[in-house]
Formats: C-alpha cells, structure tokens, sequence
C-alpha cells in the first residue's frame, strides 16, 4: 500500500522484487543494487527494467552497431550522427535534413490499425524532436502470404492506420514497400520512415543543461498505455492484487500530435527551448535519463503534476506509461511564459514537472516523498551489453540452386510475364497508395510508383530531397552479409535514378531473436555488410532502429535489413520519372543481365528461393550511378530494375502513361537466355528512354563511365510487344491492377 | 420485424480522441453540463419477426466477431422496444 | 488584392493554399481561427484538412470558430468564400451550402487525380473556366461523398449550382457525381477536390486548379 | 453522477456505407439474421448528480447544434438507467 520510497528501499533491503517478471536477468538486477549500493525503489526498478530492455538499450546489437562508427566514412554532411533522436546532414543553403526509420512490428500484429497509426505518430515525433517541420513519410511493410487469412485481418488495418495517421498530420506519403512472404505470417513488419528539414541554427538535442531550468512537460494527459509488466508493480506496492484495468492497445490521437507539431514548431521559431526530447519508448522514464543524462547536472521531478487521464495510476506507472503525442522540454524561467503562451494558442496542455539541479543525480518525487535518486546515465546508457552467441545457421548448407524450364516461345513469354506481373510481389499497389495523400503540402515532386520519392525543400531555389526504402529479405536470407549490401546499392541507384545524388543512410534492421545464435549471426554479417558497403559508398549512417524477437514460434522471418537513402537534387525540375512520356524515343537497359535467378520473384513463385545472392560489384554500382547523375538530363524516362526484372520493370514503365513499346531480346547475348533476361533480378541495371536526337551524348558518357548500354526496343503503339508477342496494355493493365482489388475488398 | 440494436464503446481505458474531442467543444459552445464524454457506435438491424433467443446469439458472436474489435471495445445487443 | 486563408487546428492544406494564391498573382493573407478579425481580406478560403481531427463530423467543431461568425455574416454580403474538402464540409456544417458530405461508398480514404467538368463559371472562383471544361484535379478525402434532399438536389440542379461534376469515375458515391456547388449567390463554393495542388506540373498532376485563384482575383479587379 | 446519452442516426434516406458494409460482411461471415443495417454514433455523457429538467433541455439543445447535424442526422436523448 505504501509509497516504496528511497527511505523504505534503504531501510528494507531484503524486500522481494519482481524484477524476473520485469524481464530482468539476476545479473541485472545485482548491478542495479550494485549502482545504487542499495534495492532499487519500484519506481527504479520499473525505470531500469524497460530501459534495460531489449527495445531501450540494444543490449544485443551495440556491439555490432559500433561498427556504424567505427567504419564511418569521413562525410562533412553529417551535423549530428547516431545517438541522438534521429541524424542530421547538411544538404546545402543552410538547410539541414532528419530522417530516420522505425519499426512497430508487434502493435500491428495485436491491434493493425492502432499499432500502424501509432508507429508512424511515434517517428514523426522523433524527426520534430530533432527541430524540424516533418515533411514526408514512407512506410516500408511486410506480410504473410496475401491470400492468408490473417493478412486480410492485418494489411487492411494497417494500411488504415499509416493512411489514417499520415493523412492526419498532413504528411505526403512519397514511397514505401509492400512485401509478401511465408515467414511474416504472424509476424508483419511496419516500419515508417519520416523526413524533416530545418535550418542548420535550428537544430535541437535532448538535453537539459543550466541548474534552475525548468522541465515542462507537454501535449497529452498520461494513460495507463503501454506500461505492460509494470502493473506487476503497481500490484506490489498498491497491495491487494486489485490493479486498475491497463490498455493493451495504445489508440493514437493524430489529432493531438498535429496541433503538437505546429505548437512545437512556433517554439523553436522563437527559440524557447534549451533541449528537447519526445515521449516514446520507456516515456518519461526514457525522457528524463536521457535529457539529464546528456546535460550538465542533475534533475528533479515532482511526478505528481504530470497531468493524468487516468487517475488511477501509480508512480511507476506514470514513469513507465507509453501515452503517445507528448513531449519534454527544458527551457529557461524566463521563457515560460512565452511558452505557455503558444500552448495555449494550439490548445496542448503543458505543466512544468520539474527543474534541472546542479547534482549528479535525477531526483524524482511523488508528493514530497523520494522514490527515485540514480545516476541518470546509468539507466540511460549503461545498461547491460551482451556479447550474443554466433553461429552459422545449417539451413545454409541445404540450399539447392534454382532449377526453372526456360522460356523461349512468346505464348510462354506472355503468359510467364502476365502471372508475375500479377503476383501480389509485383502487382500494382495503388489500392494501397491511393488510400495515403501524396500531395499535402504541396512540395512532392515524386512519390509512389517512382523509383524514390522526392520532395521540393526551397521553392526559390528548387532544392530538394529523395528518399529510397529498399531490402531484397530473400537475398538476406541467403547471404545476409551481401544482403545489406545490396539493398544499399539498390537505394542508391533508386535515388540515382529520377537524378538525386546519395548523400546519407538510415536503417531498420527487422530479426528473429537475438537468442538464436543462427539470427545473430545473420545480424552480424549484416551489420558488417552495411557498415562496409556504406564506407565503400562513401555514405553515413545517421541512425536506425532495430526489430528482433521478430518471429512466430520457431520460425523466425526472413532477416530483413530495411536501408533507406537520401539524396540530395539541386534542382528539383530536372528530376527523371519512370514512365514513358511519348512514342518515338530509344529504350536501352544499363548495366548486364546474368542468369542467377535466387532470391527472384519468378523462383518464388516456382516455389524457389535457390542457392546463393548476387555478388555485387561496388564499382560497377558507382560507376552506373555518376552515369545516371551525368547522363540524367538526356533521360525522358529512367527506372530501376530490380523485383520482377526486366519484364516487371517494362509494365510499370509502359502503363504510367500508357505509352506503348517495342522490345527486342536477342536471346544469345544475355547468359540465360530470355527467361533471365525477363526474369532475372541482376542488379545494377537501369532502364533508360532518350530521344533519338541524345543518343550519341548517353552513349558518350556510357562509355566513359563504362557502363553497357544495351538498344532493347522503342517506345510507341498501344501494347507491350516482346520478340513479337503482343500483349495490349489494357490486358496488361488488368492484369498489374486487379490482384490488390481482388484479394483485399 | 423487429430492431435489435448494437452498442459499441471504447473499453474506460482506451485513449477515446473523438470524446474528448467533443468535450472540449461542448464548453466553447457554452453546454457546461459535461463532464466526460465518450464516443461510441450504434448498430440498427432490422430483423424479421421477433428475435428469437438463437438470433440473439447469433447477434452476440456476430457484435464479438464483426461488429466490435474486442482488443479496445466492449459491446451491448438490446432488443429495441 | 489580398485573399485569406484560414488557419483551423488540424488544417493541412493551409500553406498550400496560400501558396495558390501567390501564384495566381495574389496577396495570400493567413486567418487564425481563434480570431474574428478578417484583416481586410477581399475573399477567403477555407483549406483542406482535418480539422479537430475530422472528429464528430468533419467540420462540425471547426463551425463554431470565432473567425467563422465573421465569415458567415461577410458571405451572406456577397463576400467571396471558398471551401475546398474541409472546408467545403465546414461550409455544409455552417449551412452557407445546403447538403453533407458524408463517408465514402468505399469507406476508404482516396487520393486520386479526379477528372471533373466546370459546370458553373458564374461564381467568382470559376468564372475563368469555360462552361463544360474538363479538368484534372486531385482528391483526397476519406468523406466527400456528397448527400442531400431530393428537394435541394433539384434546386442544385435546376439554378445551375452544380460547379464541378466528377466524370469517368465517381470516386465516393456522391449523389448526381457531384464534387463542387455554390450557394444561390454564387459567392460561396465549396469543391471536395484540391484546385490547390494543381498548380504546378511539378507538384500536381495538372495547373488546371490555379483558374480558381486567378478567377476570384480578377473578379475582384472588375468591381 | 449519471449518464445521458444521445443517440446519433442518419435519416433513412441518406446512404449508409457503413452499414451497407456491416450488412453485406455478415452474411460473409455465415450471419443471416440482418435484412438491414444502420451504423450511427453513441456518446456517454456523464453528468454531475441526478439530470434535472434544464440539463436535459441543454443536452438537446446540444445534440441538434453539434452532435447532430439535422440535413442528415436524427438524435434521441435519454438517460441511462
Ligand atoms: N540499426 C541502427 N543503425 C544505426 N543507428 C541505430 C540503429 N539502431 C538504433 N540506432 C540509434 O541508436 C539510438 C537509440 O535508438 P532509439 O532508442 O530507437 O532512439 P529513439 O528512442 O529516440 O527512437 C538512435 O540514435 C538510433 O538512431
Ligand atoms: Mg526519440
């Protein structure tokens, strides 16, 4: 019933802890004495346990994510690396550019709509944290089969929920993925990518400095949402096993967080705040540590002024709730008021909770009483690090290479075309897209189909950024440490492709769990993969999350690295699109096929997944993308070749404004034959359009890149015609759009 | 025929914005009299005849299963009068 | 000639619409709803949004701002409004428009590039179309379906209010393809489709929407 | 403390997507009592006290200027039992 004050924890120290329910290993908790010299109070505990968490600390993964810094490549445009809420870099004009991916994986597996909604609410409160007006989301998703069941429960509420969210904040939805494979069955993957810009003078950090300074929490009021195993502890301490009805489900309030954005923004315009961090994770628990931790001194809470929408709560469930749309600043005495001001004008609730002390220690009181006194660092960052067990999976050994009748008659030619095309992997995802507004705002240049989305930054100016979302899970699957790879280089050459220059990578790193040694070690040569591909490329990694415990029983998904670039355009008006804009012009395919077809949609869907992924060829990659960049402004059309090949890459490009083409395959100059020329998901190809008048100039710099340029065909007529088979483009169509309609209405 | 009615709430502790919503606007208009308010559904069906003891069940599994997300809401069937 | 564009909480097309009206030649001026003061706007627009969450109703709350009492009164002079998505759903709930815009026959959410037929040029946001021009604009809604009497849908239809049709497609059920209207005056439009993100071939999918923004600026001119 | 509340309808003569929805899932589902379906809203106001007479005119008042919109929507105001 009591209070566990610091007195009591002191006085008591043999008192039992539920610190196993909490997750804890015994380990851990010995240290929390350790550090403390004494039983840490509920409230500490609660505060150690869910910052000690997988999800808080990266106790499993920090070892291997210091290669992040370690391997960094030396980049000027990198203003505030990992560590912070989200990186920043430096695109020119004084601008300077957030971005950063998250996962919310298990809410959107309980509870889609709600687990979606509140996954995007939580990144954009990370990139606003960073001081910057959000400017566009993606959101990189991955299902169960589609025709299962529990996809049909799942991908419409999620899709829902993103849309619902997004759409709500005024957030243009410029890309993302939609995935289909068995092992996320159970398991579906949401993550969300949010951008933000601000003035490099604008840029904000979590932490709390200037003894006096005061620490004003605001937007909404605290629920019981999210504080899980806690009310283990709530039980403990308010006795009587009669614990208040927690929710389960966190339910977003898009609303609330887009009154907060602008609020929060008219604060930063009139510099009102010495640092600032979101709510999210472990909540005030998380906020507190880290902004104390990051600053001068100490801090001290008064936890009972921390505005409550359920009455009910004890105080460590106030520390530990996950309520989302709030936010923490620390500002001077003399600000407030100007501060208080704007929040009244948006209507968010804000209460000061606390000051910033010149101790050591974060202080935090519940009427009067001491519950919590700890070395703010030791919950923020030093938590445990484990050194996780490695090893090869077996399942490597057993791969069988890709077996597939080739290809050679047009009738086969179509109707293998029209099955993949079709295919929920390939089909046309407007059903989803359409339900997400691509235009608020008014700067999108590129979104959804294109090869990456693109935003106008400086109307005057016409700069602007692109940002790609790639990960090829099946080739992760197969050599997770080329997997990474490939998945960067595909971004780039995405962002490459409609003319922006890659400048910067953010991650999501989805996983099994980190007990298995056999996804540990597909984390590790991911990680290593990344780390080395992004020095090899010349590009940072501003941050990331990471996703493990990401399977359904044994089973564990496909590892799945989600790598998203930003590029950087000086001129937004001479960004390339996809499709092709009129008859008349020379189609030409960039780079060379081959015939290793593992990992390719056209083996998934002969139930193949084969031995072994491409390996990728770093100065080819480099090479294609400074043609693509130098070339660009002879382009009527560009776009990647990647899932679906050739023959996925020519129906997006025919159908954007159905303009017709002509292609010519000669079968004995591609290894493998048509069906790899098709089929074969090689990367490093680029599907270009020039004008006849331009082809001496591509051709040019083709060389002096030295990149083959391969005549495939040319555009016009009503119909995609293969080696003299013709499908029409209305046939086409309904084939590319009727899948998603079909299986999700 | 007859009306069997749905009645759809927020359980108590889920975050209910669109209540809250309301509630906060009832003041600016000058209503004082509130001092909570949740939003909820309401389902109508019309049935033929009256309902019978089986198609009560039937609506209860169908409000659990279809008309509700028993994960955040709680549901009432009643017979209109 | 300066035009307003209110500011709701929630509001998202704001800053677009603003940016129209510089565009089209205007002085764009921003209104805060909390503020009855017009600051000597000539004509105003009602953004895009979804302001106070598009809980209730879409628009429902947004009604009762203090800045729209001075709209209400200003438009019942012959005042040039414009409501675009949200803020023709705000202009419904205000009853300046008669009808509602009501969930989507889909139920889901749409964003489209909305062919539509100008049927109306005699209001002040219209009147630089041709009668019978078709057009490219986009929607975006999750409630644009428009619903009203048979009484007032044949008053609609029999004083020419109708001011954009959806042709091809209609993308919500909206009754008799309806996508915009006026009031009996004609100085109140409301259109659920976005004049305000086809202004540039950059960012939208035409420049077709910016008639709407050199329309109302020339009609001013011309009194 | 007690708890008025307003039941929100949309007349019979306007569409009904929602529940046109409600009605052609249920049969989907093996549920064939419905011949049709009307969705609507439900607010729980909760009141201070026993409802007098005046706040009950109020919540009226209430419920046909912002809970309801009267073009398209009918209410019913009663209090909980
Ligand atoms: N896969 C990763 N790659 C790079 N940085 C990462 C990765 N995962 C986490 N980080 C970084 O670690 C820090 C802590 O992450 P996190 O706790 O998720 O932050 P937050 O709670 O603000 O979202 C952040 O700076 C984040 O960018
Ligand atoms: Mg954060």
């Amino acid at each position: 019933m009591a209070l566990d004050t610091v007195a009591t924890a002191a006085a008591n120290p043999t008192t039992e802890q539920p610190w196993r329910e909490l997750g804890l290993k015994e380990d851990e908790y010995a240290r929390i004495k350790e550090i403390l010299g004494r039983r840490p109070t509920s409230s500490e505990l609660a505060m150690y346990s869910v910052m000690w968490s997988e999800h808080c600390s990266y106790k499993s993964s920090k070892v291997h994510l210091k290669q992040f810094g370690e391997k960094a490549p030396k980049s000027d445009a990198l203003l505030v690396g990992i560590g912070e809420n989200a990186g920043v870099v430096d695109i020119g004009q004084g601008y300077a550019v957030t971005f950063k991916i998250e996962s919310h994986n298990h809410p959107s597996f309980v509870e889609p709509y709600q687990g979606a909604a509140t996954g995007v609410g939580g990144i954009v409160r990370d990139i606003l944290t960073m001081g910057a007006r959000p400017i566009a989301i993606m959101d990189p998703l991955r299902f169960g089969p589609a025709d299962a069941v529990d996809t049909r429960r799942v991908l419409p509420g999620i899709i829902a929920g993103v849309g619902g969210y997004g759409n709500c904040l005024g957030l243009p939805n410029i890309g993302g993925e939609i995935v289909f494979d068995e092992t996320y069955a159970g398991n579906p993957l949401v993550n969300a990518l949010c951008v933000g810009v601000m003035r490099h003078e604008d840029i904000k950090l979590a932490t709390a400095h200037g003894t006096g300074n005061l620490v004003v929490l605001f937007g909404a009021k605290t629920g019981g949402d999210g504080i899980g195993g806690v009310s283990v502890l709530a039980s403990e301490t308010f006795a009587s096993g009669k614990a208040a009805k927690r929710p389960s489900v966190q339910v977003g309030d898009p609303f609330a967080e887009k009154v907060l954005i602008e609020c929060s923004l008219e604060i930063f315009a009139e510099d009102l705040v010495i640092g600032i961090q979101d709510l999210g994770g472990a909540g005030l628990s998380c906020a507190t540590s880290e902004l104390a931790s990051a600053g001068s001194g100490g801090m001290a809470i008064q936890l009972e002024k921390v505005p409550l929408r359920d009455p009910s709560l004890s105080p460590e469930e106030i520390l530990m709730s996950e309520s989302q749309e709030r936010m923490c600043a620390i500002i001077e005495p003399s600000k407030l008021s100007r501060f208080m001001k704007i929040c009244k004008k948006w209507d968010v609730t804000a209460t000061v909770i606390g000051e910033v002390t010149d101790g050591e220690h974060l202080h935090i009181t519940f009427n009067g009483e001491l519950i919590v006194d700890v070395p703010p660092r030791t919950v923020a960052h030093d938590g445990p690090v484990y050194n996780r067990p490695i090893a090869k999976p077996a399942y490597l050994d057993s791969l069988k290479p890709v077996t597939l009748p080739a290809i050679s008659n047009p009738k086969e030619i179509k109707a293998a075309l029209l099955q993949l095309i079709s295919s929920p992997n390939i089909a046309d995802k407007s059903w989803v897209t359409d339900q997400y507004d691509r235009y608020v705002q008014g700067n999108s240049v590129l979104s959804q189909p294109e090869d990456s989305g693109m935003v106008r930054i400086d109307e005057q100016t016409h700069l602007g950024v692109a940002i790609s979302t790639d990960a090829n899970a099946r080739w992760s699957y197969l050599d997770p440490y080329n997997g990474a790879k490939l998945a960067l280089l595909e971004s780039c050459r995405n962002i490459a492709t409609t003319g922006a220059k890659p400048l910067a990578v953010t991650n999501c790193l989805n996983f099994g769990s980190p007990e298995d040694p056999g996804v540990m070690w597909q984390f590790s040569e991911t990680v290593r993969g990344l780390a080395d591909i992004c020095l090899e490329m010349g590009l940072p990694v501003t941050g990331g999350n990471v996703s493990f415990y990401n399977q359904t029983g044994a089973v564990a998904i496909l590892p799945t690295p989600v790598i998203g670039v930003l590029g950087v355009i000086q001129d937004v008006r001479t960004r390339t699109k996809m499709g092709l804009p009129a008859a008349g012009l020379e189609i030409f395919q960039l780079g060379n096929t081959d015939d290793n077809f593992s990992g390719s949609e056209y083996a998934h869907l002969h139930g193949q997944i084969g031995d072994h992924a491409p390996t990728p060829d770093i100065d080819a990659e480099i090479r294609l993308v400074n043609l693509l960049l130098e070339a660009q402004q002879f382009f009527q059309s560009a776009h990647d070749i990647s899932d679906g090949g050739l023959a996925a890459a020519l129906t997006e490009t025919v159908l954007k404004n159905s303009v017709g083409a002509t292609i010519e395959l000669i079968e004995q100059y591609i290894p493998g034959g048509l069906t790899a020329g098709l089929f074969a998901e090689t990367p490093g190809r680029v599907l270009i359009a020039v004008d006849p008048v331009n082809i001496e100039e591509v051709r040019a710099l083709s060389n002096k890149y030295n990149v083959p340029m391969h005549r495939i065909g040319k555009s016009g007529g009503s119909a995609l015609v293969i080696n003299g088979e013709s499908i029409e483009l209305t046939e086409l169509r309904r084939a590319h759009t009727e899948t998603f309609a079909k299986l999700f209405n | 025929m007859a009306t069997i009615i749905v009645e759809v709430m927020l359980k108590p502790e889920i975050l209910d914005p669109q209540g809250q919503a309301v509630a906060s606007a009832l003041p600016r208009l000058g209503f004082t009299f509130a001092k909570s308010v949740r939003q909820g559904k309401r389902f109508e069906i019309i049935v033929d005849g009256e309902p019978t003891a089986a198609q009560l069940a039937e609506v209860e599994n169908a409000a659990e299963k279809l008309l509700s997300n028993p994960v955040i809401e709680t549901y009432v069937v009643r017979v209109e009068k | 000639m300066r035009i307003g564009v209110v500011t709701f909480p929630g509001s998202l097309d704001d800053s677009s619409a603003l940016r129209a009206i510089r565009l089209a030649g205007g002085t764009p001026v921003p209104l805060f709803h909390a503020s009855d003061d017009l600051k000597e706007v000539e004509a105003v627009v009602l953004p895009g949004g979804f302001s106070y969450g598009d809980y209730l109703r879409c628009g429902a709350i947004s009604r009762f701002a203090p800045i729209m009492a001075s709209i209400i009164v200003a438009a019942e002079h012959g005042f040039p409004v414009l409501g675009i998505c949200n803020g023709f759903q705000i202009l419904c709930e205000s009853h300046l428009l008669p009808g509602a815009l009501t969930r989507n026959q889909d139920l889901h959410f749409v964003c489209t590039d909305q062919a539509l037929i100008v049927e109306n040029t005699d209001t002040p946001w219209t009147n630089g179309y041709a009668k019978g021009d078709r057009i490219i604009v986009p929607i975006k809604n999750g409630e644009g379906s428009f619903q009203a009497g048979a009484d007032t849908l044949k008053q609609l239809e029999d004083d020419g209010r109708i001011v954009l049709r959806y042709v091809d497609k209609n993308p919500n059920g909206s009754q008799h393809d309806i996508a915009g209207i006026s009031n009996a005056r004609g100085n109140v439009v409301g259109v659920m489709p976005h004049p305000e993100q086809a202004i540039e071939l950059l960012t939208g999918p035409s420049e077709d929407g910016l008639t709407f923004f050199t329309s109302v600026l020339h009609t001013m001119v011309g009194r």
